[in-house]
């Protein structure tokens, strides 16, 4: 069996358990899951760029954001239904992506990092400053009308808890088997040549700036399409999720899981936001667990926890 | 107003704002100088620096003034030693690795923002100035102490650049820049002085912390602007370039204050961050370092 | 010998503030040549390849490929053309099996563009990096984790990378450095084979190896062509031999 | 009846077949449903700012609610239940406030939950606790809530909003500061409540704002803004929260001199701060709102001594023994009569469990106000089941010595306008 076909069947039995874990799962967590799920998405976004492609944008909340305030602010003003929203979210956040992409990508390293972050900050700052569309840090709440929408005759209702999952998890699983074919074949050979030896690349007769921008689009694009979709299956929109946090954010999930992995995005994302959930309950000192859980990562498991038993036992999780 | 005063006060305010910057971002600018790594509990070390004032102030009898002094020595000494042992107890390990060392820094970041919560509270406390006098202006009144800072922050940096380039330690840490392979192989025990600029970094950034709190309070919070606005120093300036550094602190505070006079405050944030953005996608090397191509 | 041309120079120049790397150079290069170029070190041989590959900007003069002025393209378009250039420090994807590298080479010739017409499959992209890093006897190497082959089997491998491109011009930049004796006369044998299809231009300290694969050599001295000739017209050039040979022979 | 037993979903059956990974991820959530279990009990989901810019009012808000929480068990709670309190962090993020919202609901069940604070945060949570059926209590001053920006689940029963401050204020302010007024405010949400509702209020008393500065919410050094009062300013009205508002006030002390316009700020540029330090000492004779006076008064109420003496505030409104740890005063005593209002409710409505959470939110809705009393220390307050919201006297207070004086108190109708919203005619 070839590496590339293990590792698909790894995803579809990891889809097959997270399908099947709605049923098992008590409706908090089915909640907590699903949240975990579109937040993966996030993730495996900003994996394509920085685990495949290994550009580190500080930035990526500012593609979250275009997508959750793209498809929000046509559902909130226009009264877009809901599947068209998140078609004009996705679409938003390309076209951002294209634009930032293209004025970014000019940059390496640590100053391709602080651009990101002063662009995506710049972003932050208009949510706020137009808070006359936008609803500024106080958002804006979707009304009624727009949390269901009609799928061929299927009324979905975006209150409803198993619909939401559903929603979610066929989105997430879209996105994982779109991430699955980018990062192998031609076109995933391309992102992780650039990757290990930009310079030699370019030698061998790549366009490393186009290359680096497909990459960058993609990344930017799905992490729109996650935006898109928290905030219309949660039906809030506000410029927190604009914010420099929400950048660290799949930085964090992305590390801990296993940069360059294809699943380690969903694990980083499940454990980080359990752990958050689990001790926020009980202490103010749960970012102090988060801190050290980042320094003993990056001490003995500095590929992350996929990445780790990728190099350790298992060549063929990339 | 008139726009001649607003000018003035927008020219000193930036300067004072420069100052602060630059100590902060000369701190950076030396551990990305010579390590090659980026420090995101930078800011961190910033806000230890002002709550270590605060502590000062409050243990120390007396007139402000010596709390103000004790603090001075006190702070960056403490701030010091904990930068000593963080690189002594991760950065070293993971071998400075650029990417390892941002996420284990953002891991130092929260932990000590948050023991700072547990341990200080959370409430912004003020430290009473060393000294309390207003200069009036026939405008508007403006705080000595602030003026006070922009000339510490030019000693301090006259110090630290007269210890680059007079001393032994200096010849040190540029030798360990240049090649840390060949400085190794010369006998250089780079990793003392690894620890020893990590130690330096991180003290300018809390002597920055103690100067700034009379003016500003000391709040667990408050290390993330001054970390924002060091990086667009160090990256404007040019990445590892102390003049560059200078120069960027100086441009960014003045921009700063004379683009408000000309927006609205939130949108001067934004054409200012959007200015940074722009100068490093045209020019990616800094407005003041080398091109490498 | 009326060969056809395949590059050309004229007035190129590359300087680095005052210094003239490379000074108005006019160079000829034949179609199906093996060209050494050759000269004391700081002469300007590494900088001269890298303009013509494009990984350096001229400051001044032109570059013509089969007859297209190449001056302004990118170093990624010259590959394109034909243009193959192999790294004087060895350049490969260190994380990566030999396969894997080789691929990425293969994957450029055989489909540019992703979304390029030519329908061309994993298979095919494997085989043909399989072939390419058989010719340079790395056949058996292929699942080898590049970063821990041996210094002569990386600079093959870096070799086959180029190979793969199946360039019109294949450059080689001191491709001996660090070879054995015996990895150097397997070395000449596989320069012999990509000269039946392509090209080849070759900086070399190897005096040997320059002997005896050369059909011509220039010889660039502080930025500029001091001689240009069969080997046998070099080594008897008293002005190369003041220049160059008499500090090679050191 | 067993109210947990009528909230476990079928689902729950399952659960003993769990897989290992399953049950891994399940286990603490498990642990969460055993405890709602035990016992009868109200259990009240209390999300506090115990981290991020609203850390200062968090634990003060947590103190009081933990002290009125004590008190109730005291008096043998609520309809002969125990109240406890299920505390968690919402780190003053509108995202991380929605998430516990859930946890409140889905794993520790809840009855209600009660304590937001700040508006932006509130306004992300009050349209899912509607979606969750939640009933939601918050002590925010925002008026997103009387407009009718919410839902029929969420109400504000203690504090008054910012509107009705604000109204309440402007004619004392133009009678006895000036008429001409500068607005400085920050640049977000609780900023443009003060604007907004201020300049029409002003100008309804023949007065004008001559300039509003509107200063980002991530600024630290305010200086620079302003130049940009203008010279004919009478009155400079400020507000503003956040970690910085300590320094905004001393630069804008520096900056004015003793010359300066008369200052009118909300105690919110203050809260939690000491104000006999010499960094202030300009603020001598300025004015603030104050939503319940921090020093207490020559004129003290009973109740407001008791409620001082409970939360273990002195009579400085810091901390007992800790004079430099000020309490955020003006605020804080919307979570202690909140607790109150959703008892009076529950009693109303003889609350036993969630399923009857319909009949406790018609039974507040139907409450006309309450008396002043230990249960509602700030005073006398107006509540209107239709906006679901709570109106109540507001102080003016003078700095004098470094302490508040309060020299004016408004009545109860200064702070009405006209109904903007009917949450009765929305359906549960």
């Amino acid at each position: 069996m070839t590496n590339d076909r293990k590792l698909l069947l790894l995803c579809l039995g990891v889809l097959a358990i997270l399908f099947a874990l709605q049923f098992v799962l008590s409706s908090y967590l089915v909640l907590a899951l699903t949240r975990i799920l579109i937040l993966s998405v996030f993730a495996m976004g900003y994996n394509i760029l920085m685990g495949y492609t290994g550009l580190l944008s500080l930035g990526h909340a500012m593609f979250f954001a275009a997508g959750l305030y793209a498809s929000g602010l046509a559902s909130y003003y226009w009264g877009v239904p809901l599947g068209w929203a998140f078609l004009i979210g996705i679409a938003g956040s390309a076209v951002v992506s294209v634009i930032i992409g293209l004025l970014a990508l000019r940059t390496e390293a640590v100053a391709f990092m602080i651009v990101t972050l002063m662009f995506s900050q710049a972003a932050f700052l208009a949510t706020l400053h137009f808070s006359k569309i936008t609803g500024g840090d106080q958002g804006l709440t979707l009304p009624t009308e727009a949390r269901s929408f009609d799928l061929f005759g299927l009324v979905l209702d975006m209150t409803h808890d198993g619909t939401r999952f559903n929603i979610a998890f066929t989105v997430f699983a879209v996105v994982l088997l779109l991430t699955y074919v980018a990062t192998r074949g031609p076109f995933g050979r391309q992102l992780v040549a650039v990757r290990g030896n930009p310079g030699r690349t370019e030698m061998l007769g790549f366009n490393i700036y186009i290359v680096k921008l497909m990459a960058f689009t993609l990344s930017g694009t799905i992490a729109g399409t996650a935006g898109a979709l928290y905030g219309l299956m949660f039906g809030y929109i506000g410029s927190s999720f604009a914010d420099f946090q929400n950048s660290i954010q799949p930085l964090l999930f992305t590390l801990v899981g296993g940069p360059g992995t294809l699943l380690g995005p969903l694990l980083g994302t499940a454990l980080m936001t359990m752990l958050i959930d689990r001790l926020s309950g009980l202490t103010t000192a749960y970012l102090i667990v988060v801190g050290v859980l980042l320094i003993v990562m990056t001490l003995w498991a500095p590929k992350g926890i996929l990445g780790t038993i990728r190099d350790k036992w298992a060549r063929w999780l990339n | 107003m008139d726009i001649a005063p607003y000018l003035l006060l927008a020219t000193l305010e930036g300067l004072v704002q420069a100052s602060v910057l630059t100590l902060t971002a000369l701190g950076l600018s030396v551990v990305f100088g010579t390590m090659r790594v980026v420090n995101v509990a930078h800011g961190e070390f910033f806000m230890l620096g002002a709550v270590g004032a605060w502590v000062c102030a409050m243990l120390m009898p007396g007139p402000p003034w010596l709390g103000f002094v004790t603090a001075l020595i006190v702070a960056p000494a403490i701030v010091g030693l904990l930068a000593a042992a963080a690189d002594w107890a991760i950065l070293k390990r993971i071998d400075y690795d650029p990417e390892a060392t941002i996420i284990s820094t953002i891991g130092l970041m929260y932990i000590i923002q948050q023991v700072v919560l547990m341990t200080f509270g959370p409430n912004a406390q003020a430290v009473d100035a060393p000294f309390y006098y207003t200069i009036r202006f026939p405008w508007f009144g403006y705080s000595s102490y602030k003026l006070f800072i922009v000339v510490a922050a030019i000693v301090l940096v006259f110090a630290l650049w007269r210890l680059m380039k007079g001393s032994r330690v200096g010849l040190l840490m540029r030798a360990t820049q240049y090649d840390k392979d060949t400085a190794q192989n010369f006998g250089i025990p780079v990793d003392r002085v690894y620890s020893g600029v990590f130690a330096v970094g991180a003290m300018m950034a809390a002597i920055a912390g103690v100067l700034v709190v009379p003016n500003q309070q000391a709040h667990y919070l408050m290390g993330h602007d001054p970390l924002l606005l060091s990086f667009v120093v160090v990256i404007v300036g040019g990445l590892g370039s102390i003049p560059g550094t200078i120069a960027a602190a100086v441009l960014i505070g003045l921009s700063d204050g004379l683009l408000s006079v000309f927006f609205t405050p939130t949108l001067a944030k934004i054409a200012s961050t959007l200015l940074v953005a722009l100068v490093l996608v045209f020019k990616p090397e800094g407005l003041f370092g080398k091109a490498t191509r | 010998m009326a060969e056809l041309s395949l590059l050309k120079t004229r007035g190129l120049s590359r300087h680095f503030g005052g210094l003239k790397a490379v000074d108005d150079v006019d160079f000829d290069l034949g179609q199906g040549e093996i060209r050494a170029i050759i000269g004391p070190n700081g002469a300007g041989k590494s900088t001269f390849v890298s303009l013509l590959s494009g990984r350096y900007k001229a400051s001044a003069g032109t570059v013509e490929f089969l007859g297209q002025d190449v001056s302004s393209l990118p170093a990624f378009r010259r590959v394109r053309l034909g243009i193959a250039y192999t790294f004087q420090i060895t350049n490969i994807y260190t994380a990566m099996t030999v396969l894997e590298n080789v691929s990425v080479a293969a994957q450029s010739r055989l489909k540019p563009n992703i979304f390029g017409h030519r329908h061309v499959t994993e298979a095919t992209i494997e085989e043909e990096a399989a072939k390419a890093a058989a010719t340079l006897g790395l056949g058996d190497m292929l699942d080898v984790v590049a970063g821990t082959l041996a210094y002569g089997h990386q600079r093959l491998l870096e070799v086959a990378m180029g190979l793969a491109l199946e360039p019109k011009l294949l450059i080689l930049d001191e491709p001996t450095q660090g070879l054995s004796d015996s990895e150097i006369e397997n070395f000449k044998d596989v320069v012999r084979k990509i000269n039946e299809t392509a090209t080849v231009l070759l900086i070399e300290h190897n005096m040997d190896v320059v002997m005896s694969l050369a059909e011509r050599i220039t010889v660039l001295d502080r930025g500029q062509i001091l001689a240009e000739g069969t080997p046998a017209e070099i080594s008897d050039n008293r002005a190369v031999q003041a220049a160059y040979l008499g500090e090679a022979a050191e | 009846m067993k109210k947990s037993a009528l909230l476990l979903p079928s689902r729950r059956s399952v659960l003993a077949g769990m897989g290992g990974a399953a049950a891994l991820l399940a286990a603490p959530g498990l642990v969460g449903r055993a405890r709602a279990q035990s016992g009868d009990v109200i259990r009240l989901g209390a999300p506090f700012h115990r981290t991020g810019i609203g850390a200062s009012y968090g634990r003060w808000y947590e103190q009081t609610a933990k002290a009125a929480t004590a008190l109730i068990n005291e008096q043998g709670g609520i309809n002969g239940m125990q109240v406890e309190l299920v505390i968690e962090d919402d780190g003053t993020d509108p995202k991380r406030s929605v998430e516990v919202m859930e946890k409140f609901s889905a794993e520790h069940n809840v009855d209600a939950v009660f304590g937001t604070l700040f508006s932006h945060v509130v306004a992300a949570t009050a349209p899912r606790a509607g979606e969750l059926k939640m009933p939601y209590f918050i002590c925010s001053e925002s008026h997103a809530l009387a407009s009718g920006a919410f839902n029929r689940y969420v109400f504000q029963p203690s504090i008054t909003d910012v509107k009705s401050q604000v109204i309440s204020m402007a004619p004392w302010i133009s009678d006895n500061l000036g008429k001409k007024v500068t607005l400085i405010y920050p640049d977000y949400a609780f900023g443009y409540d003060h604007r907004d509702n201020f300049t029409a209020a002003i100008e309804a008393q023949g007065g004008e704002v001559v300039a509003d500065i509107a200063i980002p919410p991530t600024e630290t050094s305010f200086t620079r803004y302003f130049p940009k009062i203008p010279f004919s300013t009478e009155v400079i009205y400020h507000v503003m929260v956040g970690p910085g508002v300590l320094t905004f006030v001393k630069e804008l002390g520096e900056h004015l001199g003793s010359q300066g316009p008369e200052l009118f700020g909300f105690i919110d540029s203050l809260e939690a701060v000491q104000l006999d330090i010499p960094q202030l000492s300009f603020l001598e004779g300025s004015h603030f709102w104050e939503g319940n006076p921090r020093y207490a008064q020559a004129d003290q109420t009973d109740f407001d001594a008791f409620y001082r003496e409970k939360v273990g505030v002195d009579e400085n409104g810091a901390a007992m023994g800790d004079p430099k740890n000020v309490s955020t005063y003006a605020h804080m005593f919307s979570v202690w009569e909140t607790l109150y209002a959703m008892k009076a409710a529950m009693e109303m409505a003889d609350y036993k469990g969630p399923d009857q959470k319909v009949a406790m939110l018609e039974a507040m809705e139907s409450i006309q106000g309450f008396d002043a009393s230990n249960a509602f220390p700030q005073g006398q307050k107006v509540f209107n089941g239709k906006t679901h919201q709570s109106f109540g006297h507001q102080y003016i207070s003078k700095v004098v010595d470094g302490k508040l004086e309060v020299q004016h108190t408004t009545s109860i109708e200064d702070t009405f306008y006209p109904d903007e919203t009917d949450y009765t005619k929305m359906s549960f």
